[in-house]
């Protein structure tokens, strides 16, 4: 496969984020919406396992930069590195366990173990309140203190956006790197038959492991880019929000499911649609997207991508990833 | 005040709402139980249910326990609809895609219901008056509701073990390709399982308004499809008795635990009582995944 | 603003409360700048309560439909998500519909607040209840665990503190509680003279239900954010009468041009009646029916109020002149008076009034200027409620 | 030293011993047929051979190595393939992947090279042609192929084959019969076979046969001599009516 045309999509996302910021949020919501699929992908489509709590590890990742922002601001510029590395330290490792353990069970008991750890987890933090607690963090202030206040400004407008353009691009070379490698070939084995795979010699839970720790990570990077720094805030109620899942599903589903092209179209879809009829009809965008969002699942079951490449010669086919 | 005195309201108030909390997942456990399909509409049927009982009492005056074989009708075809335009196009083997499909439902029925009905919260008043028993005053009406779902799981139950359909239904349960080849009709067991299951489910919405009959929304089920799995997945997927009595399990952590924590001094206690909920369905689905109470 | 998604009633009476005011000063000719009369336009989005598109659709309404000003989406979450964007572009936002105090303590210049912020909501009800009942000693606090509710009861908790109340139960509940009766338990094993429930609506209305339920009396019963609408009674009947709610504006709040020249300030824009009049209008173009107009309403007419009359006294729209204008700005309107903190960008002329459920109508019974009715004191029992009778 | 040695080995679902105290041993190059009626345990016995299920009581033993305890896809790197009674291709995957995939897994090859060994594979059972189809579009008898390939791309010591000629023609029986003979005979490859009822082919391929009923071993032995055992034709013919 040759993976041009998505990373050539992203960085002229980024270009046009950086150069022309007027545009960096509109950037950025679109494109959180394809890295928020591109990152689903990766564990969803490649190994068939749906998990409804995966907005946990955008949490994590939230959380973890939020953290180090708020109670330690006098960091200077280095919270930045620090935040996002521990958001994603702490995504991964609730990818570890809840993995290690959770991906024993299959399909839809997985699926509901999943919901269990992202409603688990949030609970906990209110409950016991940990960091905020149900008031969550606010990190206006803090912001302006770490990095200045020009600086903050920056960030939290085109600085998230290039983050979030970075996690989709970063998305698409760990799908890349995946595909072109044994592992591709074990979740491929995986996701059709898993027990077929096993007899073949494939050890299904350290693939699986391995594309659900890449995918978390990345939607842990995801959630630092977007709340706290685009938003300056962490709120629980937000970042356990679990439709963000479903959003995430849903885009890759319009696109089409283990494709690497498919949440760039799906993601694109759909916020356009939701764009042109909140202007055209306000307040029946929802309604809208759902409509479509519903027959493309039943009517293109490979989505957009995924129905094109079965028609495209094998030579296109690569390009189209 | 002794510890019994003490914590005895909270026993009480944890299983009469259980019982409510037990009916409204039978649905989704059947359904999971005959299509392996993770019914993540749930909550908007509880939704549509709590407006059939809105509208009924205050447009015509029509009491809930009326309003619920209405709305039993409503889900039942709703239901055989679901099955017939989504689920069953898809092909059952297409777990993913109907998964999504289901929540493209979910957002399409609670928008429906805002654009139709407005963005808010109603309620009703309905009471036919209340006794008090160990130091919690019980509502007849929540007594009555209690029972009855009580009731109507054991008729689901008795259905299921001793018609003809509820046979068909249980050995598709058990085994779906045995239950074809002894030549039973596999897609009309899936339409019925469907059609059964949403309908109670929104019977459930209209009972479950007899103990909250205030906050009626459009965007009211997303906690109840949370729950839902939560208390179907302790009560083993795909089990009636099981789903109903981990609702009483359900209901009681979230009483009892609220009343634990807060004595323990935990700064939200009810988020606590439910952060434990969520750890034993973790727990569950890790060592006993059939289920605690299966039955 | 959400017009759709969790926070969709409230952004719906917000903006339309906004465009009431639009429309009035277009049939006027337009806004005075300079001595030229200059239409108003409004222009809206729906954010449908996510936080995502209220950033990327804030950002295009400055960057594309280029609007000189901002109204804040509704919610204190999505607020603080779209201020990086006005301050980074420099465009003056006025926050209506979020009142959580964290927002104007953030350092962002060009974020204003018009009303009182959430820590203050119940001090207009405990000065009250002190004010009619020198006896009363404690005072019980339920509060949903959401950042806004949390900040309503801390401050609630201060004040009855500073005012020599006893707080004898202070729990929380969470944001989409399915039962109260637990912590109503625990009110009821307390027993307070006051109840305060820092609510918002389901769970306000569930709250008053269940506490009707389990019988807890006490002298003032009074909840936030719930009982300003009128689906409050329309769900709880009889079982809402005398239940007590602070409010930043109500329509029968009087304030006129009258009591402006009394006291010596400029008067700016409608009056209260026309103000009504105007969003009449505009919930029965949009919404399909006549309602009178919320406090939502009347807060995001004093945003649009509070930018328009900026613009008038500098005679320009840039921003940063508005803003120096609105710091300088001593005015009122039919929602309150004006004067902004320096430190905060927050209007501190304004304090809540406090409305009570009596026979079916929410009037006004605080501060005593404007009250339209006295405080039922103390409330009617549960079963004298249930049994018929009504706050007189 | 035998290749394989089933020591003893009991499995019980829950009253059921599905499996009881069956022991056998196979050489490499040698094909043995265990023979028995539906329900007899012979599956249930594959399945512990190859770890999906794990034994109650006794050992299976590999080159001398107890792997009991070993889960299947450990015990496919060892050279344990296994092809199913109902073929499980991969079937959005192009014929090729599917048997590199068992190459690169089962027989511990890198990318480059399994796919060399999956071209061996494919064109030793004939189906070098249809390469580059998705493996979903291949007809039945060409899946029961396209199995065999995967394993042996994968270098086995040892072929399990459940049923493998179950729903072929009697033609096509008789070329899968050479195909398994020269395997074992040209690459030194120890096969196990199931067969419920085709017995002409048994005494075709098999070197050795092994009768099981009703979760025991009856008889072993010779094909010819086996099949022809009255115990064993009254367990086929004499109470049908018991099945």
């Amino acid at each position: 496969m040759k993976p041009w045309l998505p990373l050539v999509t992203y960085l002229s996302l980024a270009a046009v984020a950086f150069f022309m910021p007027e545009y960096s949020k509109t950037i950025a919501t679109i494109v959180f919406f394809m890295a928020l699929g591109q990152a689903v992908n990766i564990f969803v489509g490649l190994t068939g396992y749906v998990d409804f709590g995966y907005v946990a590890f955008m949490a994590m990742g939230a959380y973890g930069l939020g953290v180090v922002l708020y109670y330690m601001p006098q960091l200077g510029f280095a919270a930045l590195p620090l935040g996002l590395a521990l958001g994603v330290l702490m995504s991964i490792l609730l990818a570890a366990v809840v993995g290690g353990v959770a991906l024993r069970l299959r399909g839809a008991y997985f699926a509901i173990a999943t919901i269990g750890v992202n409603e688990g987890v949030k609970h906990l933090i209110i409950g016991a309140n940990i960091w905020g607690g149900g008031a969550g963090l606010i990190l206006g202030s803090r912001a302006f203190e770490a990095f200045g206040r020009d600086t903050a400004l920056w960030l939290a407008n085109v600085g998230s956006a290039v983050l979030v353009i970075a996690t989709g691009f970063m998305a698409v070379v760990a799908m890349y790197l995946i595909q072109v490698s044994k592992a591709g070939y074990a979740l491929a084995a995986i996701r059709q038959d898993e027990d077929a795979a096993k007899v073949m010699g494939i050890n299904p839970t350290k693939y699986k492991l391995l594309a659900f720790m890449t995918s978390a990570s990345l939607a842990g990077l995801l959630g630092a880019a977007y709340y706290p720094l685009g938003n300056l805030q962490v709120f629980p109620e937000n970042v356990f929000f679990i439709e963000y899942i479903l959003d995430g599903l849903a885009v890759m589903f319009i696109g089409g499911a283990g494709t690497v092209t498919g949440p760039i179209v799906g993601g694109a879809l759909y916020i356009i649609v939701r764009t042109v009829v909140g202007e055209l009809l306000p307040g029946y965008q929802v309604f809208v997207t759902a409509l479509v969002l519903m027959t493309t699942v039943i009517l293109l079951p490979r989505g957009i991508v995924g129905t094109l490449r079965l028609h495209l010669p094998p030579k296109l086919r690569e390009w189209l990833p | 005040m002794d510890f019994f005195s003490q914590i005895s309201p909270f026993l009480l108030s944890g299983l009469l709402l259980g019982s409510i909390y037990g009916l409204s997942a039978t649905g989704l456990s059947l359904i999971f139980g005959v299509l392996k399909v993770a019914n993540i509409a749930h909550g908007a049927f509880i939704m549509l249910g709590a407006y059939v009982a809105y509208f009924a009492l205050t447009m015509w005056g029509v009491v809930p326990f009326v309003s619920a074989i209405l709305a039993l009708a409503l889900g039942g075809a709703l239901g055989y609809l679901v099955y017939v335009a989504v689920v069953k196009p898809l092909g059952l083997k297409n777990e993913l895609n109907i998964l999504v499909a289901l929540f493209a439902l979910f957002l399409l029925m609670a928008e429906a219901a805002r654009i139709l009905w407005g963005p808010d919260f109603v309620g009703y008043t309905w009471t036919i008056g209340s006794f008090s028993l160990g130091g919690l005053i019980i509502e007849y009406t929540k007594l009555a509701g209690a029972l009855l779902a009580l009731a109507i799981v054991i008729s689901l139950e008795v259905f299921l073990r001793k018609t003809y359909a509820g046979r068909a239904i249980r050995a598709v349960v058990q085994d779906s390709v045995g239950a074809q080849v002894v030549g039973i009709n596999v897609d009309r067991v899936y339409a019925l399982a469907a059609a059964v299951g949403i309908g109670i489910t929104t019977l459930a919405g209209v009972f479950i308004t007899l103990f909250i009959p205030v906050g009626i929304n459009p965007y009211m089920g997303g906690p109840y499809t949370l729950m839902g799995f939560v208390i179907a997945v302790l009560g083993g997927l795909g089990s009636i008795m099981g789903a109903y009595l981990a609702g009483l399990v359900f209901g009681l952590i979230t009483s009892v635990g609220y009343f634990a924590f807060s004595e323990l001094g935990f700064a939200e206690p009810s988020q606590m009582a439910l952060f434990i909920a969520f750890l034993m369905l973790l727990l569950i689905l890790l060592f006993k995944p059939t289920g605690l109470l299966r039955i | 603003m959400p017009i759709s998604g969790r926070y969709a009633a409230e952004g719906q009476y917000s903006l339309w409360g906004a465009l009431a005011v639009v429309n009035w000063i277009n049939d006027r000719g337009g806004l005075d700048c300079g001595g030229k009369k200059v239409r108003v336009r409004l222009v809206y989005r729906d954010s449908e309560s996510k936080l995502e598109l209220a950033q990327s659709l804030t950002e295009s309404l400055v960057t594309r439909d280029k609007v000189h000003f901002l109204l804040s989406p509704y919610g204190s979450d999505l607020a603080i998500g779209v201020s990086p964007i006005a301050e980074k572009y420099g465009v003056l936002m006025v926050v209506v519909g979020a009142a959580s105090d964290r927002i104007f303590q953030q350092g962002f210049k060009y974020v204003v607040g018009v009303a009182a912020v959430a820590s203050q909501y119940m001090w207009s009800v405990l000065d009250m209840a002190k004010a009619v009942d020198p006896n009363v000693k404690t005072v019980g606090i339920l509060y949903r665990d959401s950042e806004f509710n949390r900040m309503v009861a801390e401050g609630a908790k201060t004040h009855a503190e500073k005012l020599g109340l006893r707080v004898v139960v202070y729990e929380p509940y969470p944001a989409t509680p399915k039962d109260l009766t637990p912590q109503i338990l625990k009110v009821k094993a307390a027993n307070p003279d006051v109840l305060i429930v820092a609510s918002h609506f389901a769970d306000g209305q569930l709250a008053i239900r269940q506490m009707a339920e389990q019988k807890v009396d006490a002298k003032l019963i009074a909840l936030s954010v719930a009982p300003l609408v009128p689906e409050f009674y329309d769900a709880l009947k009889n079982l809402a009468e005398c239940v007590v709610g602070p409010s930043h504006w109500e329509p029968p709040v009087r304030y006129t041009p009258e009591l402006a020249r009394q006291k010596g300030v400029e008067w700016f824009g409608p009056t209260a009646e026309e103000f009504a009049q105007y969003f009449k209008r505009v919930s029965r173009e949009l919404g399909g029916k006549e309602i009178e107009p919320g406090y939502h309403a009347a807060w995001a007419a004093k945003g649009v109020l509070a930018i328009l009359y900026g613009v008038y006294k500098a005679a320009d729209v840039d921003s940063a002149k508005v803003l120096s204008e609105l710091g300088k700005a001593r005015f009122m309107t039919f929602f309150s008076e004006f004067k902004l903190d320096p430190a905060t960008n927050v209007n501190v002329a304004h304090s809540m009034v406090a409305i009570q459920w009596q026979n079916g109508e929410r009037v006004v019974i605080w501060p005593s200027e404007v009250a339209t009715a006295k405080l039922r004191y103390p409330s009617l029992t549960w079963d004298e409620k249930s049994a018929g009778k009504v706050c007189k | 030293m035998s290749l394989l040695i089933v020591d003893g080995v009991v499995k019980k679902f829950g009253g059921l011993r599905a499996v009881d105290g069956v022991s056998l041993t196979l050489d490499r190059g040698e094909v043995l047929a265990i023979v028995g009626p539906n329900g007899s345990g012979k599956t249930t016995l594959l399945n512990v051979i190859n770890g999906v299920y794990k034994p109650e009581e006794g050992r299976v033993i590999l080159e001398g190595r107890d792997i009991t305890k070993l889960p299947p896809y450990l015990r496919a790197r060892l050279g344990i393939s296994r092809a199913f009674q109902v073929p499980r291709p991969l079937p959005d995957s192009t014929v090729l992947d599917n048997v590199a995939t068992g190459a690169i897994f089962g027989g511990g090859y890198d990318i480059h090279s399994a796919k060399e060994a999956a071209e061996e594979a494919l064109s030793y059972v004939g189906l070098w042609e249809k390469r580059h189809q998705l493996a979903g579009a291949l007809a039945f008898s060409e899946l029961r192929l396209l199995e065999l390939a995967r394993a042996l791309a994968s270098r086995p010591k040892l072929l399990l084959l459940d049923e493998v000629m179950a729903g072929l023609s009697p033609s096509e029986i008789d070329r899968f019969v050479v195909l398994i003979r020269r395997i074992a005979e040209e690459k030194n490859i120890a096969a196990l076979s199931l067969v419920e009822h085709r017995m002409r082919a048994v005494v075709k391929m098999a070197d050795r046969a092994l009768v099981m009923h009703q979760g025991k071993k009856i008889m072993e032995g010779p094909p010819g001599v086996v099949l022809n055992d009255p115990k064993v034709v009254e367990i086929y013919l004499g109470r049908p009516w018991r099945f």
